[in-house]
């Protein structure tokens, strides 16, 4: 690891002036003079250990008083602090029985270690664990390259969908649930302005800017996670399917949210992470369910609407069965 | 230096420190303005003079029970720090990216990567490691089902294994076999003692009901 | 050489077992009785280093730190084929906090910093191939030095695909070929096996018979061809030294699995002698077969320590280790097997294809050639130069891969024919201890409830397979141990062998305990030093089978000296006397006694010592194998194409089981290796770069705690009377059949066969699909 | 097989072999019952299987008349 001085910042104001970068622009422009914002710090760690940016300094946000805690009501919904490790949401009691497919992706998410030190913001801005995004020996479009290596190169972990600049899939199982109960992202920026961004803004397509994977720019910061209270009849579930059952990055994630009236669904939403270079929800699914009951032949169905506008590469076509698979499960199990 | 750890260690908090206050009772934009005037107020006295490193920098913390202060960079790991300052080898760097929690230490009670922990996210922190987990001479139960199960191969994945089996059983008695997996979901074994672990995590369940 | 006569038992107990005469040397010791009468052989005896492993006080390589100690760290090729025109170290010499660099020439042990030039600069044919190095005050500081070099390369094109490297006009690895070359006498040297393009071979082994005529005999005839991938070692203690050099000698620890091999390479490369060098391995974090050696990076340490003056600790990191230090080569395997109606084997032809990159070994063995009767048996296995850093033994090398298409093929042949594959074993293998263990794991695992194939309803099914292995008992002469007993009344067993964590100072310390009377407990292992006797490197299985006689041996001159010095004590001569729970008897007597502990106490000198080695093969060597049988149930998910291994049962013989619990963790161990080499390993390359690109435990996947099947045991007893302790290895038994017994029980799960490891979802899937 | 029985030959000094065959009936010459396919070779020298002279390393080519030959008897 690179030398780098370190600040304490004991409120938000005082590390949004001292950074002059995300993880991102300091890949792509440079990192000799950045001073990047740290919370759990894995995925920042990660980078420096990899020699992918070598920061001049880094802003600890962990030391920011009042930056985590989940707080939960019935009619407001529920918030959760940026710096709140994904342990504390794993294990928070309302989280289980309110919003469980949150629950479900929080606990399939990393390991236990991990989930100990692991913060809901970082999560969310981590960026993608593409082999080639991640080693510094192939320089990608992703990292200011002129190639995307898995485009013709090794792409069984590759998106299926939306993926003709950058075929990277996003590495937040989280962001998959969050995208299905419809959160929003609550940033502050300089000054102490707050905007809420909704979740399906939050991240960025390869084909829109392929530098990063979210709005957030420098000078800005996760403060919180907003939900929305979901009514009484809303159930949900998630599934992850790693190469492994212990811990993994998501070959396809799914989670659903449906509203129910009665046996039939009132509303649907039905997302996807690694499917797509962002977490995406598919329409065609979420409509074809509404108003119809979930069944083994409706969610089949729900299944192959979810994946019809797949493009598959090479070597990842069986995602697309996969996707198939437990978009059906998901909703069969939902109910 | 060396010795230190055979020194009994202090009882730790179990739970860690949590910081429950958040939001609770205050409504969520109080807590939000707060943090700002807490911002405004401290604009001033962020000065240069705050800025640690890059060279080495003097932190506390508590390891094992005993109070250490060691000047580290800020670069360094907790799992360097705890090797090459306090000559605490125990602790093991295996894939040095949180893959495998051979790194397994417990922070303010509870187990993390120390791989992937800066020291100074340690700073003022209690930190406990293998050395530190039995008392005095006497092992923990799950030491000692460890050495009567067979859960040691090679042995250098066994204090990631052990720390974050204890941890499980210090935190939850009556852990089964589900509860071990998903405890040590994360550690890697490459001599295969996995089925061992298992058993010996098993019978220290018993051996600490009966304790 | 005097020469006696033992009677032995010979056989498996409940089921054959027997008495045999062997005339032996005179020097060894009575021949052992089964396990079932010893006190601490054949016990499930408590590791001796245990508490020192759970407590965090065991000192690996890793672990070591000497006064004054330095950190290297080595930059590597970027490229997988270049040529180097000039390296320029002038920044990095005056870098502060760096000691000493290094650039490694063509012949390393010459390569000083006087001749480093362009013509002395080796042609780089792997990424992470090493070239300069350099010591420095701490890690993070020799990491930022090495950034300072500066290294004119040419590149060159590469091949690092098998495949593409086969094809004609491929990059070639080695030109060249030396065949025909003169030597200085004129005379034409020896030409080895023929080179065309990167293909070389083919190896053909020792063929038998006529396949031609065998197939033209045989009633069905199937032809397949079997892949396998590329798998990584990976112990969790990477390949590492750190090394004292000094004018008189070197001390250096190594991670390794044979102290004896690395003192041997320090002493030639830097003009020591041999007794001049110290080898310790102490503890040691796994090898797997890839720890030989001194390593370019254990060379490399101890020039920067010649250099610098003081010691250099130099450990590979993760992503090194798995570039450069070693794999089981990929296979391309394609297997012909020829049958009578009645099942009985006809022909078996074999022809494969691996790379281990620039190196050799990427054969698939010789279990084709030896498990089953086959009268006609031709092999032709080639091994594919590309530009990837060399292979290593892993394993049971060769015998997986070979083991996966063999008994693939044998099932399909059983199914074929008709008949139940475990009965189909019976019908063509005739090993004995096979035989039972395939009766016995039958039994443990419910064979008999084994379903037709893909006959499960719904998308998830379950499926049995079972396989088998074969593994031929090697041991290693250049074995010796030494026992010593001091006055205090400590016995301490000592030589240079190593424990890579399979359990070799328990068994050393349970032998030498059993021969004194004692308890395991009451000897001290010391090995791992070459201060010691030499003991065997630790590969091929055969630690356990060389070193525990050379103990055992040790132990019993040990005692028949100092039976010599106590005999007049308890009235009696030395042949009279014998041990047993901790006391010296007078046979026949038992009321004159002496502790242990007491006759120590009166011994002439402080110490007394003995030293053995392990004699030859009692009966004279032999080529039989150490077989096993496991048996695999799964669950295929067909709608997702994921394979989880629900249980194992594995039935292993090793000769005398020493120690029963540390047997079945090196099974565990085995087959666990086999379901990660079965379901989920597999190193990844990028073609357009040369790199691998899942070279960490993030996206290289080993499995963990939800991967672990249930696994039962059972470990036969069997006493091929070859030995004073009769002892083998069972590391790499344990790991040969898994991977196919789980490919076989994932066929009866879907009924379709899959021919290509590691079974990923999307080979389920897509196999469901063409079916 | 006749090809790679090197019993009669004097292969270099610097040579090593990981060979369990060739360990079976000990002593110090692995390659006696060297089957190069399935055993991995490499000089100390080099510390790898590429030899001094940039070709590969092989008990059959590690023989006298190789540029980088050492006679056991000199090492």
């Amino acid at each position: 690891m690179n030398k780098f001085k370190w600040f304490n910042a004991q409120n938000i104001e005082e590390a949004l002036e001292r950074t002059n970068a995300t993880v991102s622009d300091a890949i792509n422009r440079g990192s000799a003079d950045s001073a990047i914002i740290k919370s759990g710090g894995i995925e920042l760690l990660d980078f420096i250990k990899e020699g992918i940016i070598e920061p001049a300094e880094i802003i600890n946000i962990k030391s920011i008083p009042g930056l985590e805690g989940i707080a939960f009501d019935r009619t407001a919904g529920l918030r959760i602090g940026a710096n709140t490790t994904l342990a504390d949401i794993e294990n928070n009691g309302d989280i289980k029985l309110q919003y469980l497919a949150l629950h479900q992706a929080v606990s399939k998410a990393a390991t236990p270690q991990l989930r100990n030190v692991s913060t809901l913001g970082g999560n969310i801005a981590q960026r993608t664990r593409c082999w080639y995004f991640r080693s510094i020996d192939h320089p990608c479009f992703r990292k200011g390259g002129t190639t995307c290596f898995a485009q013709n190169g090794e792409n069984q972990m590759h998106a299926i969908m939306n993926n003709g600049t950058c075929c990277s899939v996003h590495a937040s199982s989280v962001a998959t649930a969050l995208l299905a109960y419809g959160a929003t992202v609550e940033i502050t920026s300089r000054g102490g302005q707050k905007k809420d961004v909704s979740i399906d803004d939050f991240f960025v397509n390869p084909f829109t800017d392929i530098r990063r994977e979210s709005v957030l720019r420098r000078g800005e910061i996760i403060t919180a996670v907003n939900i929305p209270a979901q009514g009484k009849n809303v159930k949900s579930w998630y599934i992850k399917q790693g190469e492994r059952a212990s811990f993994d990055w998501a070959l396809a994630d799914v989670a659903v949210v449906v509203e129910l009236s009665g046996k039939r669904v009132r509303k649907a939403a039905i997302a996807m992470g690694a499917a797509s270079p962002v977490p995406v929800r598919s329409k065609a699914a979420e409509e074809f369910i509404t108003g119809k009951d979930i069944n083994a032949t409706t969610a089949a169905e729900a299944g192959q609407k979810a994946m019809e506008n797949a493009t598959p590469l090479a070597k990842n076509g069986y995602k697309v069965d996969l996707f198939k698979t437990i978009v059906k499960r998901a909703l069969l199990e939902s109910v | 230096m060396q010795d230190d750890h055979q020194k009994p260690r202090q009882e730790l908090p179990k739970k860690g420190l949590s910081r429950r206050g958040f939001l609770k009772g205050a409504g969520l934009t109080t807590a939000g303005t707060v943090i700002l005037q807490g911002g405004i107020l401290g604009a001033e006295a962020a000065a240069v003079d705050k800025t640690l490193g890059p060279d080495a920098v003097t932190i506390q913390l508590k390891v094992n029970g005993i109070q250490r202060k060691i000047a580290v960079e800020p670069r360094i790991t907790l799992a360097d720090a705890l090797r090459d300052k306090l000559n605490l080898t125990g602790t093991k760097v295996v894939c040095d990216r949180g893959s495998c929690c051979a790194c397994t230490v417990w922070l303010n009670g509870k187990p993390v990567n120390s791989c992937m922990t800066l020291a100074m996210d340690a700073t003022d922190a209690e930190v406990v490691t293998i050395e530190g987990l039995a008392q005095e001479d006497k092992l923990h139960p799950v030491q000692e089902a460890f050495i009567d199960h067979d859960a040691t191969m090679c042995g250098f994945c066994t204090p990631g294994m052990v720390m974050t089996t204890a941890h499980l059983l210090e935190n939850k008695p009556n852990a089964n076999l589900d509860d071990i997996k998903h405890a040590i979901r994360g550690n890697a074994c490459r001599c295969g003692t996995h089925p061992k672990v298992f058993d010996a995590a098993l019978a220290a369940v018993q051996k600490m009901k009966k304790s | 050489m005097d020469k006696k006569t033992l009677i032995m038992p010979f056989g498996i107990p409940g089921h054959n077992l027997t008495q045999i005469e062997r005339e032996v040397p005179a020097d060894e010791p009575p021949a052992w009785p089964v396990n079932a009468e010893l006190k601490e052989v054949g016990k499930s005896v408590k590791r001796v280093d245990a508490r020192a492993k759970v407590t965090g006080q065991a000192k690996y390589t890793s672990d070591i730190q000497l006064p004054g100690m330095l950190y290297g760290k080595m930059l590597r090729s970027p490229y997988p084929h270049a040529r180097i025109r000039n390296i320029d170290t002038r920044q990095v010499e005056r870098h502060p906090g760096v000691l000493a660099v290094h650039i490694l020439g063509k012949d390393i042990s010459m390569a000083g910093s006087k001749d480093e030039s362009a013509d002395n600069y080796p042609e780089v044919k792997y990424i992470g191939q090493p070239i300069v190095g350099v010591a420095a005050l701490n890690d993070n500081t020799a990491i930022e030095a090495l950034k300072l070099v500066k290294i004119d390369y040419e590149v060159l094109p590469f091949v690092v695909d098998l495949e593409k490297a086969r094809m004609e006009g491929a990059p070639l690895v080695f030109e060249a070929p030396v065949e025909k070359e003169a030597s200085d006498g004129g005379e034409e040297i020896e030409k080895g096996l023929s080179l065309s393009g990167n293909v070389r071979g083919p190896s053909r082994g020792q063929p038998r018979g006529d396949t031609q005529k065998g197939f033209a005999e045989s009633d069905i005839v199937i032809e397949r061809t079997y892949v396998t991938q590329v798998h990584m070692h990976n112990p969790l203690e990477t390949h590492g030294v750190v090394v004292d050099w000094k004018p008189d000698g070197m001390l250096i620890y190594a991670s390794t699995q044979s102290t004896k091999g690395v003192r041997d390479e320090f002493a030639q490369l830097f003009g020591f002698r041999k007794s001049q060098v110290r080898v310790i391995t102490e503890y040691m974090g796994g090898g797997f077969g890839a720890k030989y050696g001194a390593g370019n990076f254990g060379v490399m340490a101890g020039h920067l320590s010649r250099k610098s003056g003081r010691p250099v600790r130099l450990m590979l990191d993760r992503k090194e280790e798995q570039l450069t230090a070693g794999f089981r080569p990929n296979s391309v395997h394609q297997l012909k097997i020829g049958a009578k109606k009645d099942g009985k084997l006809s022909a078996i032809q074999q022809r494969s294809y691996g790379t281990a990159g620039v190196g050799l070994g990427a054969g698939v063995g010789s279990i084709a050639q030896n498990m089953y009767e086959c009268p006609n048996f031709a092999t032709e296995q080639y091994d594919i130069f590309t530009h990837f850093s060399p292979g290593a033994a892993w394993r049971a090398p060769g015998a997986v891969q070979g083991a996966f298409g063999l008994e693939s093929l044998i099932d399909e042949i059983a199914e074929s024919l008709n008949i139940d594959p475990l009965k189909y074993r019976d019908i063509i293998d005739k090993s004995e201890v096979r035989k039972v263990e395939r009766q016995k794991g039958a039994e443990l695992f419910g064979w008999s409830k084994r379903k037709k194939a893909g006959s499960d309803p719904g998308p998830v099914k379950k499926g049995m397979g079972l396989a088998q292995s074969s593994w031929p008992r090697f041991t290693h002469l250049d074995s010796t141990a030494e026992v010593r007993l001091f006055r205090d009344g400590a016995v301490e067993v000592r030589s240079g062998v190593q424990d890579l964590g399979t359990g070799t100072k328990t068994i050393l310390a349970q032998v030498v305990a059993e021969e004194l009377g004692l308890k395991t407990e009451d000897i001290t292992v010391r090995i791992g030093d070459t201060l010691f006797p030499d003991g065997p490197p630790s590969g091929g299985s055969v630690t356990a089978g060389s070193i525990t006689p050379a103990a055992r041996n040790a132990a019993y001159q040990a005692k028949l000296k100092l039976f010599r010095q106590i005999a007049s004590k308890l009235d009696t001569t030395p042949d009279k006397l014998m041990t047993a729970d901790g006391k010296i008897y007078v046979t026949g007597e038992p009321s004159k006694n002496i502790s242990f502990a007491d006759a120590l106490k009166q011994m002439r000198t402080e110490q007394l010592t003995a030293e053995a080695s392990r004699s030859d093969d009692y009966g004279g060597m032999s080529r039989d194998d150490l077989g096993s049988v496991q048996f695999a149930e799964v669950t295929v998910d067909t709608e997702t194409g994921f394979v989880k291994v629900d249980r194992i049962v594995a039935a292993h013989s090793c000769g005398r089981p020493l120690n029963i619990a540390q047997i079945e963790s090196q099974i565990n161990g085995g087959i666990i290796h086999g379901i990660s080499y079965a379901l989920y390993e597999s190193r990844v390359i990028d073609d357009q770069t040369g790199q691998m690109i899942n070279v960490n435990f993030d996206q290289y996947k080993i499995p963990y705690a939800f991967e672990i099947p249930d696994i039962r045991t059972i470990i036969l007893e069997e006493y091929p009377a070859k030995s004073s302790t009769d002892a083998y290895g069972i590391g790499e038994p344990a790991n040969i059949a898994t991977a196919v017994a789980v490919t076989n029980a994932i066929y009866n799960a879907i009924g379709v066969r899959i021919f290509e490891l590691p079974v990923t979802p999307a080979k389920i899937l897509d196999a469901l699909k063409r079916a | 097989m006749k090809e790679e029985n090197h019993a009669d030959q004097n292969v270099c000094a610097y040579l090593r072999a990981k060979n369990p065959f060739g360990t079976l009936e000990g002593g110090g010459n692995p390659w006696l019952h060297l089957d190069t396919a399935n055993t991995i070779c490499w000089c100390v020298k080099s510390q790898g299987p590429i030899g001094p002279d940039a070709r590969y390393v092989e008990p059959a080519r590690c023989v006298s008349g190789r540029s980088c030959y050492t006679s056991p008897e000199f090492s």
